[in-house]
This record gives C-alpha cells, structure tokens and sequence, in this order.
C-alpha cells in the first residue's frame, strides 16, 4: 500500500494543502482533477521528484520521504515527449536496467515480457520522433514497467492522443491492469477516463483532496458541490432538510418544491439529481411508481448530437439527460409542458459549508 | 517597409563584409603564399591555434558543469553569477590583461605559486592560454548553458526513476542531449581565444601570437605589411568556423 | 555530483572574478582619484563613452532593421546571413582593424569619398567609432533578434487583421513587445564599444581611447602605471552596465 | 457571401488540397476536423495571413486573395494568448479604430456597443496577464468585432477554456449570433461544440473537405467512413446493398445479417446504425414496430458515467448508447441474451471508395 499523508507542496503559484491518498496493493486509483489541480505535482511528489514543503509518503509502511527517486521503485509516465530522443525504442525501454547494471540475459527477457503485453515489437529500432503519439505512449509504458517498479504513476496517459490512439493506448492500460495487478495511480481531467479506468476515485481541486471513492460513490454521491459539478450533477438544489416523522426517508426543500430523499444527511443543504436518472414525458406520468413527479415548462433543448438535455423549470429548472431515440419519440418543444419525475433514491443530499 | 528595412539592412551587412572581403580578395596569392611560408608567420599561427584549443579544453572542463548548474538549479544570486560570467564581455580587454598580470604575473600571488612549479605566465604560452580563456570561456558557459535548459526537465526525471543516479542522468541523458550546443559553445570559444589581442598583448606580447603579430608589423613596417598576415588569420579563423558551423547544423532543422 | 560541479564551477568563477576584484580593491583611493582627474585620462575616458555611444546609435539604426527580417522573414542563404553578422565575432580584432582601413584609409575608396566631404577615419572619432561598430554591432543584432523572434507571430497577424499596415503592426506590436531585448542589445552593444581596443588601436592610436591609454601607459611605463587607469575604466564599464541590466531586469521574472 | 474556392496551402508537412467551402451571409459556419488537420491555416488562409499555392478567397464575390489582411474587413479569434499583453484591455478593444484614426466619438461608440454585447464593461481597465481563461477570450472577441468585420474568424474559442468559462463564452458566442447576426467562421475539433453552435458543419480531414451540411445532415447521414466516424456514428458495417423488388426501400447484407433501409444509394457499400437509435432490450420486442429487430449477446458494456454503451452480437457487433436511467432499469449482464431493434429509418447507406 502507498500512503501520502498530510503533503503540503508550495511551487510558484501552486499550493496543495494536506493532502491524505491511500493506495492499496494492485490497486488502480485514478486523481482526476481539473486542469492546472495539482496533478502532476502530486506525482512528482510521490516520485520524489520534487521537494515537499510538508507531509510524508509511505510505500508498504516505510517511510520513503527522504529517499531520492533511484531509490524509490516508482515508475512515471507523462504526457507527452518524454521519451529520450537520442536513443531508440529498445534503448529506451531498457534504460532503466542497464543503469542498474541488470544482466544481459534478464534484460532480454523482460524486455520479451512487456515488448509482448504491449504488442510494440515492431517498434524496437524505430527512433521516438517517428513515432505516432500512441506508439510513443506504449514504449513510454514498457520502459516504466521493464523495471518491474512498486508503483506505476501514469500524468494524463490518455489525453494528447487522437481518438484511434486513446483507443489503443486504453485497452493496453486494461490488459496490464488485468495482468499484472500492478499498483496504480492515473491522473486525468477527463472524468468519463475515471470512471471507466478506475478501481477508486479521488477528486483533486483547489488545493486540497476533495473526495475519494468508488467510481459509483463519485458519481452518485458528491460530498461537496465541486464534486458534483465536476461530475457533472448538473442539478444541484440549495435549501433544507426537514426530516419526515417516521424517521425512515426525508423531505428537502427548495424554491417552492419539496423531495423526497431515501436517507437523511445532517444539516443538508444541497439535493443532487443526476439529469440521466429522471424521467421526462409529455404526458402526466403514472403516480406511485416514483416519489417525486413534478410539471412544469421546458424551458431550453440543448443538442450534444448522440444525447440532448431537456430542461423543465419545477419553478427551480431541472435538467434531464436523454438520447437521440427519445428525444425523437418525446418531441418536445420549447414552452411546451411537460412532466418529470424520479424516485427518492436519485435524490441525494450533502452539507455543504458555506461561510 | 521592407524596402526601407532590407536597404538599411544592407547597408550594415555591407560595412560589416566589404571590408573583409575586398581584403582578402585584392590580396595577391603569390604573395600570400609566401607570407604563409615565413618562419614567423607559421609560428605565430600555429602558436594562436594550439593556445586557444589548452584555453577550450580548460574551459569545457571548468565551464560545463558550471553552465549544467546555472540551467538546472536555482539559488539566490543566480543572476549575480551569471552577471560576474559576462565580465569579460563588457572589461576592457587590456584592462582584463592588466588584471590578469596582476595576480598571474612573476611578483604576485599565483604568479608566485604556480613560479614555485615553474610555470610561468608572464611572456609565456601559459600567460596567453589565461588571457584567451579569460576573455573567451563566457561563450561555452552561455552556449552550454542555453543547451541545458532545453533539455526537458521531465527526461532527466523519468531516467532519476528509471533508477539513473544523477551522474548517470548528467553522463546518459543530460549531456548527450545538450551536446549541440555544448560543441557549438566550444567552437566558439575557440574561435574567440584564436581571434583575442588586447588582453593577451599584455599579458604576453612574445610568444607572439597571430593576432599580436598582425599588430606588430603595422606599427613596424605600416599597413601593407600588416595586410597578408592578417588576411591568412582571417582566412584560417573563418575556415575553421563556418565548417565546424556547417558539420554541426547537418540535419538540424532550426 | 553536485559538489564536484560546484567545485569546479567555482574555481572557474574564482579565475574570472579574483583578478578584477583584487586589482580593484587593492587600489589606493587617492591615486585613483588622481588618475581620474588627470586630463589625459578624463579625456580618453570622454571619448570612448562618447564614440561607442555615437556607434550604438548607428547601430541601433541600421541594426534593428536586420535584427527585424532575420526573425520574421524566411528566405534562402539566411543562416549564411547570420553568419555574416558573427564574423566579427571570430576574425581576431588586429585584422578587422587592418580590413577597416583598407575601405576607410585615406588613400582608400570610402576613405576618400568621405575624405571629399571632410570626414577623415585614420587617427579621428570617426575611426574610433566605425572600429567599435564593426566588433560590437552583432550583440546588438543576436539580442534584438531574438526579441523579435519571441513576440508571438499570432499578435501581429491580429494587428494585421484589425487594419493595421505593416509600419503600424511594427510600431505598435512588434517593436513594443521586443523593447527589452532591443535595449539590453544596445547596452551591450555600448558596453562593449567601450571595452574594444584591438581594432581601435589600428584604426586610431590617436585621439586615445581608455582602453588604448591603459595599454601605452604599461608599454611606456609599466605594470604599476597603467593599473589606476584599468581599475577607472572597468569600474566605469561595469558601473554602467549593471545599472542598466538592474533598471531592465526589475519587474521581470525570468 | 465568402466562397473559398480549390484552395491549396502548403505549410511544412501540413498540405492543403483543393478545399472549396462557401459561408453565406451572416451563417454560423463551424468547420471541425481532428487536431492537426489544419483548421487554422485555413482560417489564416482566409484572412490573408499565409501565403496559397493554389486558388482564391471571394468576398461577397470580391476577389480578395491579392489584398492584404489589413484591407479585407476580416477579424480573427486565436484561441489563446492573443491580447497584446503590453496594452490594457480597453486599449487592445479599440487597437483595430485608432490604427484607422477612426474619431474619437465614434471610437466610443463603438467600444460601449461590444463591451455591453459581451459584458466586460468591469475589464476594460485590467491588463491581459491579470485576466483568466474566459475573460481573455470575450476580451479578443470584443477587440475583433469592434473594427466591424464583414467575416468573424474564430479559433477553438472554447478548447482552452475551463468549463465555468467555456458555458460563459459559449453563451455570448450564441448572444453575439443572434444579435448580430455575423457572418462567422469557427473551428474547432469538438464535434459536440459543432453540433451545439453551427448551422452548418463543414468537416475537415487528411488535407481535405470531406463533407459540408446542415448538423443533422453531418451526424446522420455522414457520407464517408471519416465523417462516420468522426460523428461518433460507432457502427459502420461493410456490406452489399440489395435493392428490393418493389423499388421502395432496401436491403444491405454484411456478416450473415441483413438490415432494411429507407432509400438506396448507388452501389452503397457502407451502412451505418447511430448507437443512440437502437433500442436494446433483454424481453422480445414487439415485432412490426421497428423494420430491423435482433438478437445477441451482450460482449461488451462500457460505462461513461451518465451514459454507457451495451455491445451485443448479432454476430457483427452493434453498440448501443443508453442513459443510466435505461441501464438501472435493463441490468444488463454480461453474455446475457438481448434483442436490439431500430427503424429502417436509422439505417443511413453510403458509397466509400476503397481502393
């Protein structure tokens, strides 16, 4: 397990406060986190590549904060160009253990292994200008792994690739998560390469680690509004908690509208409901089956091409995620009423502190 | 616009050329050749080159890794050092002779220690090496210097965890990757240490050296006397110049 | 490694530094200020701040211009162009005075013309000035370059777009946005106008240059003579310079 | 009117061949091409920025191609950095009047006009450096419209936005079309931002136009496999058609299926079914609603977060686009029997050259 506990780092304007990450072994834990977050840092950070104002990091229980980063067993990959241009795919990838000093014939033989997980043997002589930016990607990624490292640390593996190469590079990053259960930590700011990658999340912004979970935690159940937004939770309500005399479920309102809610949170103050879990029709929808239905006006179609959002103001507007097939079998139209609804448990309630 | 910029333009370059090429073109080969032959001539020249390539050598394994640290690390009064490196450019090249003498020369400090070994500066081939390596050894630092910085930081990183110590990063990485630059720099200096008179003059005006040479005909015999001497250094200087310049830029697209 | 490095990097800074800083400090006070305000010496000094300033202003004229194409504009036998410009870099100063006055000689082609309007180079401020031109224009020129090599082409495409002329994109975009390095060439370009002394020395013994003083007061009367004058002038030279480069410099974040 | 017409560039590897592209008056043209396909050489192309080696730029029939950028009434956008940082934002706003000695009066005419359009009335006093992502970009849109360019040439306005500033710049984009109904061209490589803004598309790719046409037009009736797939359109099937007796309507067989379509096209050999047009169920589907129904096993699912994709055999591989809301409601498993079913409408036919 890797353990960073209380990292403080201080460079140029860039400031990370107290940042806790536990890593289990095998595990894969993608940082997501929008542009200009921090992300790289903390990698370095972790690599002991750059200097921490605070804080220590632990692999497997030792403390490895003072060791320097030949020292460690962490492997990083980034973005871009940083393969060595002066050598060739092979050179590169065996690097690391020739510095080491490794014997030739246990050079040969990891470099058979992950020339054949990476499926690049037909790039061993080729020089790194010439290649696409997938096929530079896949060498970047043998030459990390061809040191069998503790902990495998990827910076954006995914993003300056067109589509065809992220493609590849993606199904690579699944076959050596399958098989080799190698400790993992991917940074991105593309949340839809978290939750399709990642064992857990964690949420990096403004400095500080904002939530870490389960992709499903994420995505479902934001702890704090930044997370919502940045998951996408288009509609998030502002208003209070009244819990329900039964104890069991409880009611929040907000601008005129109340919802109701599977479970209490104390002293919430913001509803979430993703736009993809309600329900939208023209026509009143069946009472009973949902706890909440609602009508109200569509006020705004927005057209992403394979899905559109639909927006109905409750009075409070409230989004709805739908697809081309539905949008064409609902027809809606601007001013038109329509009817919306979702159960109690796509309502999910968090405090958030406001000052 | 351009018209005005191009024609101003080639005003400059004009004045910059012309002189040097009508030099050497209106000079007669005969007699060229026959310079060239002269004891003293081949002496000096040869002289200049071998000083200047001890000058480079010293510089290259001083300067490099102080050029190394100036582009990977930061430290208060970094621009104060690179100030005191440029030094050189902005004295007065007699004045930085007369410097040099002063704690190179017989009666002073070093001048003592190094006399105790028996080698002395003043008058001497380790009294030019000093004054070109004085005079010369800001251009391999900016040059190295500039070669280092554009060595991507995240390359030396991936190799320190790939498991490089730092020396197999600066001897694997850093250095392969700056080379350009770095012989660049050394051509340089090397170019400048053939070419430099006000400070060696001083500090040694026999042995004489090319530069020194040209110099001392002048004021002895006047200008036509001076003119093949110098049309050969100019020659010699520019030939070796623009194909170390030409080797290096092979391949490079810039 | 780093101690090596650092060992190494400060011998080298040692040797540039430790003459200058001990010939400066070893002075006495009271001989400086008589050296200074011997006439000899207040006038040699006048005269080169004067001529390189003159020199500067010549070159910022026509040198800017350059610097300008050479970083905008591509076109066959430009890095043949280039090179030009630092072939007063490499060609040893004696010899570029020698080329110098075979154009601007009395008996010479440009000597003459001008000579016909009264302009005389060979022993006058106007010799003074074209030598100082000859070897410290191309700093000015790499410098401004390289300003206007780092303003954003995007910038000016936009300006373009917007209505403004070529004159007006210049004016207001370019030349704005490269002001730092076009002043910092011009500095050094001064500064090293001031410190030149081979080419001076060939082109014009007389009116004396400081850097030309320094050097017949050690010929005429020694080592102990021509120190006050070198110590006055590097501390004019250096003064200057590093006022200028602080002024430039504040502000930026390098 | 702008009408490009067999324009050629030439710029290092990059090669431009033969594009002609016409934008009528006050359209909203969005040109949208993978990164690397040249998109800005065109626009630089257009505005007189680089030099052609082939063809001719007309503005309302106007030859332009020998004027020079400061003559052709024609603004552009750059997607960063292109404020002059050496002036305030008030002065790079009117840069474009004063180079034209426009009067004063006017000059602030004008410069209230834009800076109400885009609201940065509280900017004008800043430098460029001191101002964030967004705030530069409606900076630069206020300084191209105020010199009042027959042509706004915008460039990935959004792509080095944040979100909270890409939604702000992306709502004064839609402002500035409705209000001033300029003609404009915008590129970019989001082909979501294409479809949300454009009222046509014109798709760039491998040094040529490959398809110009409304957004509906580009998404679902894609006539290359460039575009198809540059739309997300993830099935194309290779195949043959078969026209059927009757004359109306088709059949296209590939891989032991067969699907019917609404229209033929000459010796289409391209078929392609947009996974958000699929209906996928684990119960038999009605028969007779639908002209194409199925069934598989589901080989694949993929979670994007709000939606995923199912992939079932029928045996060619179709994938299917569903809301989380469909998915929680499916609970589709792995090797589990589907039925799949879309309108013969869905089916869009098309001829790819294969050489």
């Amino acid at each position: 397990m890797i353990s960073i506990r209380n990292l403080c780092v201080e460079i140029g304007d860039f400031n990370l406060k107290n940042a806790n990450i536990d890593v289990f072994d095998g595990e894969y834990m993608v940082m997501v986190g929008p542009t200009g977050a921090g992300k790289t840092v903390i990698l370095e950070s972790i690599a002991g590549l750059c200097p921490l104002t605070g804080g220590q990091v632990l692999l497997r229980g030792m403390d490895v904060t003072g060791l320097p980063p030949d020292k460690r067993r962490i492997s990083i990959v980034y973005q871009d160009h940083a393969l060595f241009p002066h050598l060739s795919v092979q050179e590169n990838i065996l690097f690391g253990l020739k510095v080491r000093k490794v014997e030739k014939k246990e050079q040969e033989r990891m470099l058979e292994k992950v020339v054949s997980l990476l499926s690049i043997s037909s790039l061993l002589h080729r020089s790194p200008p010439t290649l696409s930016g997938g096929e530079r990607q896949k060498s970047a990624m043998a030459r990390a792994l061809c040191v069998e490292p503790d902990l495998l640390l990827l910076d954006e593996p995914l993003s300056a690739l067109d589509p065809k190469g992220r493609e590849d590079v993606q199904e690579k990053l699944v076959n050596i998560k399958r098989s080799l259960k190698l400790t993992t930590v991917h940074v991105t700011h593309d949340f839809e390469e978290a939750i399709a990658l990642g064992d857990r999340i964690c949420v990096i912004g403004e400095g500080e680690v904002k939530q870490t979970g389960s992709p499903e935690e994420i995505f479902r159940r934001p702890d704090s509004e930044f997370v919502a937004r940045f998951a996408m939770a288009r509609n998030i309500f502002t208003g209070v908690t009244v819990v329900s005399k039964e104890g069991e479920g409880c009611q929040f309102r907000t601008d005129g509208v109340t919802f109701s809610a599977m479970e209490g949170v104390k002293e919430a103050n913001r509803a979430v409901v993703r736009p993809e879990e309600v329900v939208v029709s023209v026509n009143p929808l069946e009472e009973g089956k949902m706890e909440n239905v609602f009508s109200g006006q569509i006020s705004g179609i927005s057209d992403k091409g394979a899905t559109l959002l639909i927006t109905v103001d409750l009075p409070p507007p409230i989004s709805i995620l739908i697809t081309r097939r539905e949008f064409m079998h609902l027809n809606p139209v601007m001013g038109m009423m329509a009817y919306v609804g979702f159960p109690a448990s796509a309502v999910h309630l968090f405090h958030e502190n406001t000052l | 616009m351009k018209t005005l910029f191009l024609l101003l333009g080639l005003v400059l370059l004009a004045f910059l050329t012309v002189p040097v090429a009508k030099m050497v073109l209106a000079s007669d080969p005969v007699i060229l050749i026959e310079t060239f032959l002269d004891k003293e001539v081949l002496a000096a020249i040869f002289l200049t080159l071998y000083a200047a390539l001890i000058a480079t050598v010293i510089g290259f394994i001083f300067g490099t890794p102080l050029a190394y640290l100036l582009a990977k690390t930061d430290f208060r009064g970094k621009r104060f050092v690179e100030g005191l490196i440029d030094l050189p450019l902005v004295i007065p090249h007699s004045a930085a002779g007369i410097a040099l003498l002063f704690v190179f020369g017989r009666n002073y400090f070093m001048g003592k220690a190094f006399g105790a070994i028996g080698l002395k500066f003043l008058d001497s081939l380790g009294g030019i090496v000093i004054a070109m390596l004085f005079v010369s050894v800001p251009f391999l630092i900016d040059s190295a210097r500039d070669g280092f910085q554009k060595v991507d930081k995240r390359l030396e990183n991936v190799a320190r965890t790939l498991g490089a110590t730092r020396w197999q990063t600066f001897l694997r990485v850093s250095f392969p990757l700056a080379w350009r630059s770095i012989v660049s720099g050394n051509i340089l200096m090397w170019a400048r240490g053939i070419s430099e008179f006000g400070a060696v003059i001083i500090v040694a005006y026999h042995p004489m050296t090319a530069p020194v040479l040209v110099f001392e005909r002048f004021e002895t015999y006047g200008l036509d006397y001076a003119r093949p001497v110098a049309v050969i250094l100019i020659l010699i200087a520019m030939t070796v110049f623009v194909m170390l310049r030409l080797l290096l830029y092979r391949g490079e697209d810039r």
